[in-house]
């Protein structure tokens, strides 16, 4: 037996549409070590995962060597390979609710470990590995199903699944994209406690850095860089470490100075929703003022009232109790009335969590974007439509982009920037952005974050609600704190 | 593939009875001939050209159907939006309705409602749409309500766009491609209702020409005279195989979505 | 769960009223007057208007349409169907000697239709474009393609007097049941199977596949402890609202295959306008249908135990 | 059908498919379904020449022109043991005079009394020449225990009850009816001798082509009613064999709607009844399995007068004489109407669909539109105005007297001329002809009818309906009946 737990040999997979998805990649991963794989979206890690564990879709073309523990496992049947599954080789998931069949409980979820093998688990398998990771009241909770569990909890119950047998080694594949960065952290140091060897993949450098002893960097199906991961980090050598080092460190921009008058205030405002029946608070007595040219980002825990918020303060929704003025004036007067008023149409315009929903599928690009400016009253021809969205589209570096695409045809950093381009196009005087840049990568949330400042900066109020409070911090002039419906 | 069908079978029905006789006329010494030159499907028993009828019935068949569908698909698209964007009282109304037509087992109530206006085919294709849309009606309700929430809508609403505005431009279009793959894919399935009824009794008259007329003649002497059902067998497989192409080619066209 | 399996029930009683009211609704709506159907059925061909008041009164007609709708509704509770306009005789009477034949030619469809459908749609979903999807395929064109009276006209020659199985005039029990069962089951199958294959296939992206896969589970063992438990709501929903579909292709097989039930009967009251036969059988189909949903809606509450919570709690991400 | 060739009680067995379905046993209601199948009998027998033959009855005698002398069969008793004697016989005509619509329509009865232990006096109010046909018609007076009938009515029971009273007479007797049949047994003792089954099954399947299916998966011996397109399938087959009788008064026979403006019209109604061609339908369109109708009633009757002929030269004559010019597109006109004529058909009798779709074409030829009209119920249908000519039945009772049918059907004040034919000729003709006794002058006056109704165009018939039947191999020799009495004592397999 080798000293390697897995070990990769000049690995290439080629897909069978002929995509090479890595190629000659090689590196191994000592016995009780954790290893990192970072690289940016799409440059081959779950591929390499699925081709450790033999899951590769049929018709793929694969070259070099895997061993894991001295086996061969790129050339071992079918009957063998399931054998060794779970049992030489633990996975974890990277979404904690999809690796749980959810008709099922957690118990037959961590219980599965066995059954798959045809085994009995050991009756007290299930409270004491959760036990160990800290989930409190184990034995009952076992019996509820995942969607009773939180995210982080979860996570632990599929780590006691996965390393039920004490696998030789471990694979994670972003095992932690899903959770917040706190509960990140917790799982991963808990999983990497669980588990003899480690190979974590991740596109989050830093927090990759933090939780193993070696990093692998890849870019495009190639190995880039790999070494130490202290040393790695304090000294990046190739351009490609560098810059993923630094989207995940993102550099505080420039701030202006807060004496503009106020664009939107909230006093005293409250809300409850109906829940189950009985009505919950959801926003308590909250005060906020924002200035022009001002950019105030929100955090706080899941559930938290933040999205509530911005849905008040942007006539999306009526409060319970106190007001919205938008430039002094109430948003909302008689109780009869139905919808806000606002200083003028599209005074307020909202960026989503999501670009892709929020752009009409069906309209070509410059009917999304110039829709705001017909509406505040423009009388536009067509032509002046598309060219009145060039324009705009330019401004924010998509000059290359045909007005006459429609939104399916562009990425999806693509559409969140023309859902920017949408809503600044008629001069709103206020911005709403939930979670604007959660599901992009990250470039091109840094993009999003200056396009914002930008705005900003030009007069605009912005109001952003967002989980990730670091690069919030780069760009925001204030960053307020909700915790059970209430702004600290 | 399901444009050359849908041309074979449009074209069959639009051009194929200028090409042959009157389907109706009887020519009883010419009976239950086998296919040959000169009938090319062979003759019933009323020695009429199957060929003949075969494309008259076409007209017939799709044509009911299609007024069916889009009868159905019109009505439900209407109803569903306008219930799904309207919300409130008149979402309340429409959707106790759309509940309660959905309750009600569609083929029976068209049979009640055939027994209410009498036999015939007029009548059993108003009885069919009468019922038919509810389904489709609750589609569009659902996608209306979902694309109400959507970035898009809430967008064009934050930026000024009235209800209706956002109804007719936004939602509507959504609804419609959703309502149209599933109306297309039902024409098949009306074809062959509207034919299983006729043969009840409930829909075309002898001798009007229509195919699920035709196969009901012809089960009479399908021992003796197989071919009968050859023509409209065609056409009713065709049909079907031709509604289930253009609803999954049109869901294609119609789901914008594919670039992600 | 209890609590909202009631308001389950509260529903489908609210369905089951509001069919009453539709049924109701073609009822009245129906031309000519029954006093004199019933009185010329009697055998008094010219009635005068006291005769026709008489009978108005034992029929209820003179009464408010409210009372009239309330009358006719708790009489479906009772038994009490009305008068056939055709033959003057309580129409309950009429149905009681051919319900059980037409009950169990659609239980024995749906039984079949169910099994054949889990067949196909499994074999199916388990190799896409493998035999078992082409043939589940072909299956549901054929089944489309062909209206029913053909394929039973076929199957009867075939089977019964080719081969000499099975009965071509059905007596209207299990015995001979099958051959029109399996007719009338045919398309509901081809249709289910392929809702169930679409279903199967639509968790081809689980995660909770794929994890339990790298576990070293079988292909098997993930089929039938995770796939088809997933894939059943949506298949159970359509079965649900196919079985009245079967019942409504009940008068074609039953016509064809000679089987005493209450659909050819309802067809033979349809061609005679004969309205509370046909109103009748609709209202039979509609509670069958409200019955059969509600049936299904608990089943799948009793799998999916997402189902059973009041209010399905986001789930905890971001 | 010789009693020789019967081996009674070798298990023989005979299982009949028939469209229609039969409620119960009631006299009134349903009880002619038992003349057909051998359960219920009558006093006398309907025949292929018109002229009836005794049946329970020995003998039948007219006394005057209103007065008959009924004498009964010895020893028959009615399957509950009671004898049917005189005093029986007196009761059922009594009774049938009362209830049974048919019979108190047309029998003139005034009373029946005994004169003999099996002999009866029947007295009518006015001269009823066609006694004889009457007493043969299976709507009018059953051989029936009419002290039972009333005890069970009395009684308030079920219909099922009516199976346990033993009301008929007939070789075999009802054990159980349901939706789906009857089943029959022998009657022990029956007095004309031991029936030849020992079981007789009805079955009820309304679709001819399971009932052709049946035959041929030897689950029925017999099935009745079917299409002619039955003979082509079966052609060369030796599972089943297609059978047909004699033309026996049965028609598809054709009325004039005189109320429709159109049919007003005398040269119209000629047209349409010179223009269809009989021979054609008969033999081409029913390929031979329906008689050439060249007279109204059977060629075997002696009264019957061949009156239609086809020319449709004189057709298109008459309509140019009457104004009908032809149009562009070939169908007539006349004053900016269309000659267009609905023709009322029901696919109950499928036959007649067809033969209304060959008249279709042949009066297209001289210029007569014809637009087919299904309907289901026929009967409801006639009494509306959506039609020109109807599918009508003959003028033939089933015992085969005239009188009653063209009374009926043909009178101004007849009770069913939903035609609204009304000819003061004709109503003479009918009325003298039910006062006339004396057999020549009857032909006469028949005659002078038959000849009136082609020449104004009322009525014709366009073929002679044959009964048609589908047997299995043992019944390959079975005798089609006439009339359409499927079964009686002597009923056996041939081979
Ligand atoms: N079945 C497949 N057929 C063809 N190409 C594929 C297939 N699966 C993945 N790819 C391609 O292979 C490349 C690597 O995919 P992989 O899923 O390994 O990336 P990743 O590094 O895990 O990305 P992410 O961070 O987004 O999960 C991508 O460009 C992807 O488009
Ligand atoms: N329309 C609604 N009806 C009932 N409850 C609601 C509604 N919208 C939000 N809530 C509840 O209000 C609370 C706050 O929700 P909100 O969406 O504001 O949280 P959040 O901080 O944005 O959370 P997340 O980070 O998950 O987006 C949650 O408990 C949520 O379940
Ligand atoms: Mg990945
Ligand atoms: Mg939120």
């Amino acid at each position: 037996m080798s000293d390697s737990a897995l070990r990769i040999e000049s690995l290439s997979v080629t897909y069978p549409n002929g995509f090479e998805a890595l190629s000659d990649v090689s590196f191994s991963v000592p016995v009780d070590a954790a290893v990192g794989i970072v690289g940016a979206s799409g440059c081959g890690k779950s591929t390499l995962i699925r081709a450790i564990l033999g899951l590769l879709p049929e018709g793929c073309h694969v070259s070099g060597e895997i061993t894991v523990g001295g086996h061969d496992v790129l050339h071992a049947d079918h009957a063998i390979m399931r054998a060794w599954r779970g049992r030489l080789i633990g996975y974890v998931g990277q979404d904690p609710f999809g690796a749980c069949d959810p008709l099922r409980s957690v118990r037959h979820h961590i219980e599965e470990a066995w059954y798959v093998h045809r085994l009995r688990p050991p009756a007290d398998a299930v409270s004491e590995g959760l036990t160990s990771l800290g989930v409190a009241d184990p034995a009952r909770r076992a019996s509820q199903r995942p969607h009773q569990w939180s995210g982080g909890m979860l996570q632990r119950a599929t780590t006691v699944a996965a390393t039920a047998h004490r696998p030789l080694i471990t694979l994670a594949d972003e095992p932690t994209s899903a959770l917040d960065t706190d509960l990140g952290d917790g799982s991963l140091i808990l999983l990497r406690k669980s588990c003899r060897s480690l190979l974590l993949v991740s596109h989050d450098l830093a927090s990759v850095a933090r939780h193993t002893d070696q990093l692998v960097v890849f870019d495009r199906g190639r190995v880039v860089e790999a070494g130490q991961a202290q040393a790695l980090l304090s000294s990046p050598r190739s351009t490609v470490t560098r810059s993923l080092l630094e989207s995940s460190n993102p550099q505080p921009l420039r701030r202006s100075p807060v004496s503009a008058p106020a664009a939107v205030e909230l006093r005293s405002v409250s809300k409850e929703y109906a829940v189950a029946g009985h009505r919950t608070p959801v926003i308590v007595d909250a005060d906020l003022t924002i200035h022009r040219g001002e950019i105030v980002g929100v955090v706080g825990p899941s559930g938290s009232g933040k999205s509530t918020l911005l849905r008040l303060l942007s006539g999306q929704e009526r409060p319970d109790g106190g007001d919205v003025l938008t430039e002094g004036e109430p948003l909302w007067r008689g109780p009869r009335q139905r919808s806000p008023r606002v200083p003028r149409r599209g005074w307020i315009m909202p960026v989503f969590q999501d670009p892709v929903t929020s752009l009409d599928p069906r309209w070509p690009l410059w009917r999304t974007i110039t829709e705001p400016l017909v509406l505040r009253g423009g009388r536009l021809s067509r032509s002046q439509r598309r060219q009145h969205a060039a324009a705009a589209l330019e401004k924010v570096g998509l000059g290359h982009i045909n007005v006459t695409r429609t939104p399916g045809s562009l990425s999806v950093g693509e559409c969140q920037r023309v859902a920017i381009v949408r809503a600044v196009i008629a001069n709103p005087g206020l911005i709403v952005a939930d979670e604007p840049t959660a599901s992009l990568d990250v470039e091109a949330a840094a993009n999003i974050a200056s396009f914002l400042r930008a705005l900003a900066d030009e007069g605009a109020a912005v109001l952003v609600v967002s989980h990730d409070e670091q690069r919030l911090r780069s760009y925001a002039d204030r960053v307020l704190r909700m915790r059970e419906g209430k702004v600290t | 593939m399901a444009i050359l069908i849908l041309a074979l079978v449009g074209g069959a029905a639009l051009l194929g009875p200028l090409l042959t006789g009157d389907p109706d006329v009887p020519n009883y010494t010419n009976s239950l001939v086998p296919p040959d030159s000169a009938h090319l499907l062979g003759t019933d028993e009323a020695g009429r050209d199957l060929l003949a009828r075969t494309l008259w019935g076409a007209r017939i068949s799709l044509g009911s159907a299609l007024l069916v569908t889009a009868i159905t698909a019109v009505t439900g698209l209407l109803m569903g939006v306008l219930s799904g964007c309207a919300g409130g009282v008149l979402d309340t109304i429409v959707s106790r309705l759309i509940d309660v037509l959905l309750g009600l087992p569609g083929l029976i109530v068209t049979l009640a409602i055939v027994g209410l206006l009498g036999p015939g085919f007029l009548n059993l294709t108003i009885a069919m749409s009468a019922t038919g849309w509810a389904v489709l009606a609750r589609l569009a309700r659902a996608t209306s309500r979902q694309t109400m929430h959507l970035g898009h809508v809430k967008a064009a609403r934050m930026a000024g766009a009235s209800l209706g505005r956002v109804a007719l431009e936004h939602v509507l279009p959504a609804a419609a491609s959703g309502v149209a793959v599933v109306a297309t894919l039902g024409i098949g399935e009306v074809v062959i209702a509207l034919a299983g009824l006729s043969f009840l009794g409930l829909g075309a008259q002898p001798p009007t020409a229509e195919w699920g007329t035709m196969l009901a003649d012809a089960r009479q002497t399908l021992a003796y005279a197989p071919w009968q059902i050859l023509g409209p067998g065609t056409g009713l497989v065709a049909t079907v195989l031709a509604a289930t192409m253009l609803s999954e080619a049109l869901r294609d066209v119609t789901s914008p979505g594919a670039g992600h | 769960m209890l609590a909202i399996a009631l308001r389950r029930v509260g529903q489908a009683a609210m369905s089951a009223l509001g069919g009453g009211v539709v049924v109701f609704v073609l009822l009245i709506a129906a031309p000519g007057d029954p006093a004199r159907r019933i009185l010329n059925i009697r055998g008094i061909e010219e009635p005068d208007s006291s005769e026709i008041a008489a009978v108005r009164a034992e029929l209820g007609l003179d009464q408010p349409i409210p009372v009239r709708f309330l009358d006719w509704f708790l009489g479906l509770f009772r038994g009490d169907l009305g008068l056939s306009w055709r033959t003057g005789n309580p129409v309950a009477s009429e149905f009681a000697s051919r319900l059980p034949a037409t009950v169990i030619l659609t239980v024995a469809a749906l039984l079949i239709a169910v099994g054949l459908a889990l067949a196909l749609g499994i074999l199916a979903g388990w190799r896409p474009r493998g035999w078992a999807d082409h043939l589940s395929r072909a299956l549901s064109t054929v089944a489309l393609a062909f209206p029913t009276y053909l394929i039973g006209v076929l199957l009867l020659d075939l089977i019964a007097v080719r081969l000499g199985w099975g009965r071509v005039i059905a007596d209207g029990t299990w015995k001979t049941v099958f051959l029109p069962a399996f007719t009338l089951a045919l398309a509901s199958a081809a249709v289910w199977s392929r809702v169930l294959r679409s279903a199967l296939l639509d968790l081809d992206a689980a995660g909770f596949l794929r994890v339990s896969t790298a576990r070293g589970a079988s292909a098997l063992r993930n089929m039938f402890v995770h796939r088809l438990p997933n894939a059943l709501p949506p298949f159970l929903t359509v079965v649900g609202l196919g079985a009245a579909t079967l019942l409504g292709g009940a008068p074609i097989v039953e016509t064809v295959f000679s089987w005493p039930g209450v659909g050819k009967h309802t067809i033979e009251a349809i061609t005679a306008r004969d309205m509370p036969v046909v109103t009748a059988f609709t209202m039979m189909a509609v509670l069958a249908y409200v019955g059969m949903s509600l049936v299904v809606d608990l089943l799948i509450m009793a799998v999916d135990p997402r189902q059973r919570q009041s209010r399905t709690r986001k789930a905890v991400r971001t | 059908q010789s009693p020789a060739g019967v081996e009674s009680g070798a298990g023989s067995k005979l299982t009949i498919a028939t469209t229609y379905t039969i409620d119960d046993l009631d006299p009134v209601t349903s009880g002619y379904w038992g003349v057909e199948f051998g359960y219920v009998e009558l006093l006398m027998r309907a025949s292929a020449d018109g002229v009836p033959t005794p049946w329970v009855l020995s003998k039948l005698d007219a006394v005057d022109d209103r007065t008959w002398r009924l004498t009964v069969n010895k020893g028959v008793t009615f399957v509950n043991g009671k004898p049917f004697d005189a005093k029986a016989l007196a009761a059922t005509l009594a009774w049938s005079a009362e209830n049974q619509s048919g019979f108190s329509g047309a029998a003139n009865f005034a009373s029946a009394e005994v004169t003999g232990p099996l002999e009866v006096t029947l007295k009518t109010t006015a001269p009823t020449p066609t006694m004889p046909n009457l007493l043969a018609d299976e709507a009018n007076v059953l051989v029936m225990d009419v002290e039972a009938y009333k005890e069970y009515k009395a009684s308030g029971k079920k219909a099922e009850a009516l199976l346990d009273t033993g009301l008929y007479t007939g070789p075999y007797k009802v054990t159980s009816l349901d939706v789906q049949g009857a089943k029959l047994t022998p009657v022990d003792d029956y007095w004309q001798g031991e029936p030849a089954l020992d079981a007789l099954d009805v079955r009820f399947v309304s679709e001819a082509t399971s009932r052709a299916q049946a035959v041929q998966a030897g689950e029925v011996d017999l099935a009745l009613y079917m299409p002619v397109s039955t003979a082509r399938t079966l052609q060369g087959r030796s599972d089943a064999y297609f059978l047909q009788g004699e033309p026996s008064g049965l028609v598809f026979g054709l009325i004039s709607r005189m109320a429709s403006p159109l049919m007003q019209d005398e040269a119209v109604r000629r047209a349409i009844y010179t223009a269809t061609d009989y021979r054609a339908i008969a033999d081409d369109v029913l390929q031979g399995h329906a008689g050439y109708a060249k007279a109204v009633f059977p060629p075997t009757y002696p009264y019957t007068l061949e009156t239609q002929v086809t020319d449709l030269k004189q057709a298109a004559s008459g309509l140019d004489a009457a104004g009908w010019a032809v149009g562009d597109d070939g169908i007539r006109e006349k004053d900016g109407q269309r000659l267009a004529i609905r023709v009322l058909c029901t696919p109950a009798l499928s036959d007649g669909i067809t033969i209304a779709e060959a008249m279709q074409s042949q009066l297209e030829e001289v210029g007569i539109e014809v637009k087919v009209v299904q309907v289901d119920d026929h009967g409801a249908a006639r009494k509306g105005k959506d039609w020109e000519v109807s599918l009508s039945s003959s003028l033939l009772s089933f015992g085969g007297s005239p009188d009653q049918a063209m009374s009926e059907l043909l009178a101004s004040d007849g009770t069913n001329n939903y035609a609204k034919i009304a000819d003061p000729k004709l109503d003479s003709l009918i009325a003298e002809l039910g006062k006339t006794v004396d057999e020549r002058r009857r032909t006469e006056i028949l005659k002078q009818i038959q000849t009136l109704i082609w020449d104004r165009g009322y009525y014709a018939v366009a073929a002679q309906r044959l009964l048609t039947v589908v047997v299995g191999p043992k019944w390959k020799g079975y005798r089609v009946p006439v009339p359409n009495l499927w079964v009686d004592y002597k009923t056996a397999p041939t081979t």
